[in-house]
């Protein structure tokens, strides 16, 4: 479903993310562990648009998405989750789950209406943000921003999401919380890509993995064979 | 390949070259270029030239948009026009201009200063009003708006004609032009372009903000008072009108026509200024200007057209704009009437088509054309040692430091300490507060609560020079780096003893010396990282602290950056380090705290740290059982 | 009541009336800061060609509110182009550009309409009655009514919009993570350049209530500029309605002060009292504290 | 290379054609603001002299010792701006072939700029600027020999008529309003010289300014009411006459207004409308096409510039006769030497018949002890206009026989 050959990229000076290739098929649950700072965002950001690749392409169902704006590749049903959860903090929770539909919802029309029925997934799936609908999203916690950020990303009805980092600044429970829902999303069938630091958890809820290490990828596998594997523990606490 | 000659100049000498050729070229061109009228251009633009080199200096160097200038202008005019009504001689008549317009700068400077921005732009814009406001109303001393004459007095026994009155606006210029020069090219004015690219760091770094802003402020403030005692002995006549939003406009145009941050961006700009509207009144002149203009802005428009692509917007625009103005100097029925039209349409072709001005179009231009041999640095001298004595006090001690950003709790209870010479790690998750915890230390943030300790001295929470004069230096995780500076430059501005030598010493330090003369903005992220702990090491910090020195280097550059802190701590200074690169911090620090949601949830050795499961959990991520028992572990600890 | 007390009344009546106005053309300001940190220096010029185009459209013999209609067109289109000629680059070259190519574009647009439409000052023509009303002493002219009257009712529109629109939210939601929109699909480029098309709307609009009182001509433009300019920053580029505020007070301030000290210091006061402000409240009166981050 | 020689040859050729061609030409300079708020008068004086030139050189120009040579015009846009006036003049001063030159609205620009053309001896006819500075300063640094000529009625005659009228129709107690540039203020200064000088029967109980640009004058016109005032004596350009005009209404103060020739201007009678009606202000021209005088001006004015109105007649008109009477200057001193100029037109032996009068002998040899040796006009040569229902006729049509114009002086 998503295809990465041999992409570069990065902001000023270095490249970030140094010639990786990948692929994702349909339905899976991709990981990308790897430390801070080894390119992960880098990388998302690259797939999804909001950085243009120095070289390379990324194609998706098959057709090329290297260099489409955001937006673009967004209404073609790739979201991304990003780092650092990027709410809107002075709009409400159910306007941020609004702006996830925002290409098939009316511009001037009802669009609470069109929308009503995925509002109400969302809340059955995450109960706390129906509790805070009409809360400014920036002053949720950091747990409910994650799952905010969730949200509104399914709300845009994706064939595929990438999660960017969903675990940071979050405590254990939380992350756990956070991962159930990833979980869930996985088995009903969403093709997933997470780019993970904590390596023990993204592995233990993806089917295949790549460790990334400063923009490369080191190591390639099924998941469960990673997690069995010495060299990716070493490589997480030296 | 031309076997052209090789100009074996250095460039300093080379600019300085041309520079006083360009002045005795000025000097001499009334004798070629003759007649009153050729006199009054040049002599304006001479004026204009001393005050918007003032105005660059906040303009361009201190990256403000100051639109006082033209009033701080009017009150030096003013100045001197009342001192020589009062009978003073002519240089009391021209330092009565200057001090005038020097006072009301620094007054307008304390509460202007603090600003940045839309904000700056305002509160200057106010000033400017209220000072033309009150030369309209204060009638008893200006005489309103009936505008005040002067005759100008001998210059001590030499009475000035129109061409002795234009030499000495010269020597003027040049005096202000070299002592621009000095003072913004000198620690001082590295300083305030530091200041530009990154308060955060000039203030971290004891640089220091506001006392530079406030001198590159006055400075320009007294340039501008200068430049009004010329215009005010140049014309003999001013009404305050004269000083409002419209010259103010003119010379904002002419700082950026030129080029910023350059004083030959300045008087390039008081060229074009003082010349241009007028001279686009002589018809023949005005053709061939916008033509000549049309045929160069449509360039750019063909070089993309020949490589086969559609010219971008920047390309185009400016061509866009000159076949107008082309256009209307051609066919409109009174071409006079659309001069201000034309003359818009050309500033727009030349700020879209040369952003850096003309002067940096020319030098851009000049370099690519001829090589000059850069000036010799000096050999380097110093290295890594601890700066003063040794104090007893506990380089850094955190007590129950909290602080929550909106719901979350970024810092939560933190209490540190770094013994002498100690080197301390602080590892943990993305987002688990470590960065977070490093601003309150360096007092970027104000603590909700708990305190900081800083070589036994308690800095002002929240202030980032209280902290720094404590004695805390730091790197910064999201680089801070003085973009229009080169390296040797970063180091210079931050440095509190030694010159050129011990600068190139501390680059030497760091495996930089080689790129003393690179810009910042062209060089790599990993000499940036490098170039970051240089500068803190530069201010002879008693605790340093470096935040994530290692994120997004190479392998090599790794391996010099161990070698390189494992010497700082040879030198008895004291580390806080923030590393995610596990092997690093094995390898350099005593000890290591490991942060998760804001809190200190281990603290020991290295070899320690790595066998706490809470540590191994919280790096690998919560294993559905081990989550459960970690929680209660957790709060055991805190 | 005394007749000095009146007159008082009589000079903060108008002055909050004025002030209205400069709330009016402020509101464009912060809509366009909102949208991509520019502030827009030509905003002025926006209004004086707003008007113009409504004085030329009466011309040709339309009613009074079909001239407001079309002018809002026009401006609509002169935010777009400005947006579009003037902006984008300089914020795409992320330097002091855009305070010049905004001062640029005005003086062209200046020196458009004293080409087009003469160097004369001209009044709007307008359907209200000429006489004016008489509340307790204090008269109000109708043209005067219209401007509160029209301030209010477009800065309502638009808030309403705002929120209660899905491309309100979406605009809203760019203004706050330009990236992070684009991620939900919403064009950044497309958001911008709209919040400057409102604005020019609002600006033009400013134009057709604000011309039957002061009338319209080239001259207009830079004054109004400055006014509207000092009542954004002061109440703060995302203050909301609290540009309504900080627009009466300094109507009133003005008209008191000039009434008081003298017409020619009408200005004074209201100028110190915002440097005090801003050295008091960098982020403005009304607006939200900002957070460095590093 | 060869190519790009030639471009330069032809780039300086054209440069210097008009050097080339100045020999059979007379250059005349015109400059006044055709931009900027001041512009209204500006350009109708500049239209007023272009028309002159127009039907000057049509036929056949100026006959010059026997020659006949075309009148050339040079603009110059000052912007009212008082530098750029300075350089202008400069700028004219220094290009060696130019005659004369006419204009100036603001005072501050003749009061900055002049001394270049004194400097040079440059023969310029100021109009339509009447503020008093631009003569005076000439009397007062006591200059000898001045080739600076003015043609409008100046200040000091409009502020006596003013105040004659003031008086005329009984009042006792008048608030002077003015606008703070050189010419409100100096108005001003005129005014209060005025009450002074005609025995101070008249009280000026409030004495406000307002700024260029302001439109709410309610603050003035209190303090105007209270104080008790029974007319406004006033000196502004039109959009700021309009508003006091119209905030008059608005507080239902209903007194006339009396002031300088600038209440003419089509933007204030067109701005204030109804409320304008009843001004009062001297003028030196009407523009009414039953004046048999005026008419053919009128009529060839709207034709030319396709208008059925000029925005500032006055200033039009001025412009005009300065104009005829500088071409006649010219033809009597046989010359193009701007100091010959001066001579003759201290000592015009021809009457000129213009669209305000027929001048005869306007101006005589300069005295620095007495500044009507170089103004034209004179309290008698100018009457009181009214405004009218968009229209600016006599006061008193009685008075109709000084602009049909027996000779003057």
């Amino acid at each position: 479903m998503l295809k990465v050959e041999n992409l570069r990229a990065g902001y000023s000076g270095d490249d970030a993310v140094r010639g990786i290739s990948m692929e994702v098929t349909e339905g899976s649950c991709v990981a990308l562990v790897g430390a801070n700072g080894a390119g992960k965002s880098t990388l998302a950001k690259a797939l999804c648009g909001l950085l243009t690749p120095r070289a390379g392409r990324v194609f998706f169902d098959g057709k090329e998405i290297t260099g489409l704006p955001a937006s673009e590749v967004a209404r073609r049903g790739l979201s991304l989750c990003p780092e650092g959860r990027r709410v809107f903090g002075p709009l409400t929770v159910e306007e941020n789950l609004l702006l996830g539909a925002y290409p098939r919802l009316p511009s001037f029309g009802p669009f609470r209406r069109a929308a009503s029925g995925d509002l109400q997934q969302i809340y059955r799936m995450f109960p706390r943000l129906d509790e805070r609908r009409a809360q400014q999203a920036g002053s949720l916690s950091g747990g409910e921003q994650q799952m905010l950020a969730i949200g509104r990303a399914l709300m845009a009805r994706p064939r595929f999401m990438v999660l960017d980092e969903p675990s940071m600044g979050l405590a254990p429970l939380v992350v756990k919380e956070v991962f159930e829902a990833i979980r869930a999303l996985h088995s009903s069938g969403m093709t997933i890509l997470l780019s993970e630091q904590f390596a023990k958890i993204a592995l233990a809820v993806s089917d295949r993995a790549y460790i990334i290490e400063r923009g490369s990828v080191v190591l390639e596998g099924a998941s469960a064979g990673l997690a069995e594997n010495p060299a990716v523990m070493a490589a997480y606490l030296g | 390949m031309s076997a052209g000659v090789t100009i074996a100049l250095r460039e300093n000498t080379a600019e300085r070259l041309v520079r006083l050729a360009l002045f005795l070229g000025l000097a001499i061109l009334p004798a070629l270029w003759q007649g009153q009228y050729a006199l009054g251009l040049l002599t304006l633009m001479a004026v204009y030239g001393v005050l918007l080199i003032g105005l660059d200096a906040t303009v361009g160097y201190l990256g403000q948009v100051n639109l006082a200038q033209a009033a701080l202008f009017g009150l030096g005019a003013y100045g001197t026009a009342l001192a020589v009504q009062a009978g003073a001689s002519f240089p009391i008549a021209m330092l009565a201009g200057i001090v005038a317009a020097l006072l009301p700068g620094a007054a307008l400077a304390l509460p202007a200063l603090r600003l940045e921005g839309p904000q700056f732009a305002l509160s200057t814009l106010s000033f400017a009003t209220l000072s033309v406001i009150f030369l309209n109303e204060s009638e008893s001393i200006t005489h309103g708006a009936l505008g005040i004459s002067i005759i100008r007095p001998s210059l001590f026994t030499v009475t000035l004609d129109a061409r002795g009155f234009y030499w000495l606006c010269l020597v003027v210029l040049f005096l202000a032009w070299w002592a621009s020069e000095i003072l913004l090219k000198s620690r001082f004015g590295l300083s305030i372009e530091a200041l530009r690219d990154s308060p955060t760091a000039t203030d971290a770094l004891g640089i220091g903000t506001l006392r530079h802003k406030a001198l590159a402020f006055a400075w320009g403030s007294a340039l501008a008072g200068l430049a009004g005692a010329l215009h005010a002995l140049n014309f003999g006549y001013l009404q305050p009108a004269a000083f409002g939003y419209d010259l103010m406009v003119m010379l904002l145009l002419g700082v950026v026509f030129g080029g910023r941050r350059s004083q030959w961006g300045a008087f390039a700009g008081a060229a074009v200024v003082a010349m241009l509207p007028n001279l686009l009144s002589n018809r023949t002149l005005f053709l061939s200007l916008v033509t000549c203009g049309f045929i160069l802005t449509l360039l750019p428009a063909i070089r993309a057209l020949i490589s086969r692509r559609l010219p971008s917007f920047r390309d185009a625009a400016p061509a866009g704009a000159m076949s107008l103005a082309l256009a209307l100097a051609l066919l409109a029925h009174n071409v006079e009437d659309w001069r201000k039209g034309i003359f818009a349409l050309f500033l727009f072709a030349a700020v879209v088509g040369l952003p850096d001005g003309l002067a940096g179009a020319v030098a851009a231009a000049l370099h690519r054309l001829l090589r000059f041999t850069p000036d010799p640095l000096p050999q380097a001298a110093g290295g890594i040692t601890m700066s003063e004595a040794i104090s007893r006090a506990l380089p850094l001690r955190t007590v129950q430091l909290s602080k929550s950003f909106g719901g979350v709790r970024a810092v939560d209870n933190v209490s540190l300490e770094i013994g002498q010479g100690e080197t301390l790690g602080l590892i943990g998750p993305n987002g688990s507060g470590k960065t977070t915890f490093v601003n309150l230390v360096s007092g970027l943030y104000a603590p909700d609560g708990g305190s900081v300790e800083i070589a036994g001295n308690r800095p002002l929470p929240g202030k980032l020079m209280s902290a720094f004069s404590a004695g805390a230096a730091r790197t910064f995780q999201n680089l801070q780096p003085f973009s229009g500076l080169t390296a040797l430059e970063s180091i210079l501005v931050c440095q509190r003893t030694g010159g050129k030598r011990e600068a190139m010493g501390w680059l030497r330090a760091v495996g930089l010396e080689a790129n003393a003369r690179d810009r910042c903005s062209d060089m790599s992220y990993g000499d940036l990282r490098f170039l970051e702990i240089a500068r803190a090491l530069a201010t002879g910090p008693r605790v340093l602290m470096l935040d994530e020195p290692a994120a997004g280097m190479s392998k090599q550059d790794i391996v010099r950056l161990v070698d390189l802190i494992a010497s700082i701590k040879r030198a008895g200074i004291p580390i806080l380090l923030i590393e995610h690169h596990q092997d690093v911090v094995a390898e350099l620090c005593d000890r290591v705290a490991v942060m998760d949601g804001g809190r200190v949830i281990a603290l020991g050795t290295s070899a320690e740290i790595r066998r706490d499961p809470k540590v191994i959990e919280a790096y690998l991520g919560a294993d559905d059982e081990e989550t459960d028992g970690s929680t209660e572990r957790e709060a055991q600890i805190c | 009541m005394d007749a000095k007390y009146l007159a008082l009344a009589q000079m903060a009546v108008g002055g909050g009336l004025m002030g209205m106005a400069y709330a009016l053309v402020a509101y464009g300001f912060q809509l366009t800061y909102a949208a991509g940190k520019a502030v827009n220096f030509g905003q002025g010029e926006l209004v004086m060609l707003g008007a113009f185009a409504g004085i030329s459209l009466s011309g040709i013999g339309l009613p009074y509110w079909a001239t407001v209609l079309g002018a809002m067109v026009a401006g609509a289109a002169l935010g777009w182009c400005i947006e579009r000629v003037a902006v984008r680059l300089a914020l795409q070259q992320r330097n002091e550009g855009w305070i010049l190519l905004t001062i640029i574009v005005g003086l062209f647009s200046l020196s458009l309409v004293e080409n087009i439409w003469g160097r004369d000052d001209r009044p709007y023509p307008t359907p209200w009655p000429a006489e004016a009303l008489d509340f307790f002493g204090i008269s109000v002219t109708w043209p005067e009514l219209a401007i509160a009257a029209g301030a209010l009712g477009i800065m309502t529109l638009v808030e309403l919009a705002k929120r209660y629109t899905m491309v309100g939210i979406a605009v809203q939601a760019v203004s706050a993570d330009p990236d992070a929109a684009e991620l939900c699909g919403i064009r950044s480029r497309s958001a911008i350049s709209l919040s400057w098309m409102v604005s020019g709307v609002a600006a033009a609009f400013a134009g057709t209530v604000i011309g039957p009182v002061t009338t319209v001509g080239p001259t207009m433009a830079a004054a109004l500029t400055l006014k509207a300019f000092s009542v954004a920053v002061v109440a703060g580029l995302d203050s909301g309605f609290g540009l309504v505020l900080a627009g009466i007070a300094l109507g009133v301030a003005e008209n008191l002060s000039g009434y008081v000290l003298g017409s020619g210091w009408r200005e004074a006061p209201g100028l110190i009292l915002l440097i005090l402000a801003l050295s008091l409240r960098p982020q403005g009166v009304f607006g939200k504290k900002i957070i460095r981050k590093v | 290379m060869k190519a790009s020689r030639s471009i330069l040859a032809v780039l300086l050729a054209t440069s210097f054609s008009s050097v080339a061609l100045a020999a059979d030409v007379v250059k005349i300079a015109i400059t006044g603001p055709f931009s900027g708020g001041s512009a209204p008068m500006g350009v109708s004086m500049r239209d007023g002299v272009k028309l002159a030139v127009f039907q000057i050189n049509q036929r056949g120009g100026i006959v010059v010792g026997g020659k006949k040579m075309k009148v050339e015009l040079v603009e110059r846009d000052d912007e009212g701006k008082n530098d750029r006036g300075a350089l202008i003049a400069q700028e004219i001063s220094s290009m060696g072939d130019i005659s004369a030159v006419i204009g100036t609205v603001n005072t501050g620009v003749a009061v900055m700029g002049d001394k270049y053309y004194v400097e040079k001896g440059i023969v310029k006819i100021i109009t339509p600027a009447a503020g008093s500075a631009s003569m005076t300063q000439w009397s007062k640094a006591g200059v000898k020999d001045l080739p600076i000529f003015r043609f409008a009625s100046h200040d000091g005659i409009q502020a006596q008529m003013v105040v004659e009228k003031a008086l005329r129709l009984g009042f006792t107690k008048v608030a002077i309003l003015h606008d703070a540039t050189n010419y409100g203020v100096s108005g001003r200064d005129d005014l209060i010289a005025q009450i002074n000088k005609q025995g101070n029967k008249l009280k000026a109980v409030a004495v406000e300014k307002f700024a260029i640009g302001d439109k709410d004058m309610t603050g003035q016109l209190i303090k105007a009411k209270a104080a008790g005032a029974q007319a406004i004596l006033i000196w502004g350009i039109g959009p700021e006459l309009a508003a006091v005009a119209s905030g008059k209404d608005k507080l239902g103060f209903k007194v006339p207004m009396i002031g300088g020739w600038t209440l003419s201007m089509s933007n204030f009678i067109d701005t204030a409308g109804a409320s304008g009606n009843g001004a009062l202000m001297p003028q030196t021209f009407i523009e009414d096409e039953s004046i048999a005088r005026a008419k053919p001006f009128i009529q060839a004015y709207h034709k030319a510039y396709n208008v059925s109105r000029i925005p500032s007649p006055v200033s039009a008109a001025q412009g005009y006769d300065a104009a005829l009477l500088l071409a006649e200057a010219i033809h009597e001193a046989g010359s193009t030497s701007p100091a010959k100029i001066k001579v003759s037109l201290e000592n015009l032996k021809v009457t000129v018949k213009g669209a305000i009068s027929d001048w005869k002998k306007p101006w005589t040899k300069w005295n620095p002890l007495n500044v009507e040796t170089h103004e034209a006009f004179r309290r008698a040569t100018t009457v009181m206009g009214k405004v009218q229902n968009g229209h600016v006729i006599l006061a008193n049509p009685s008075e109709k026989f000084v602009l049909e114009g027996a000779t003057t002086n």
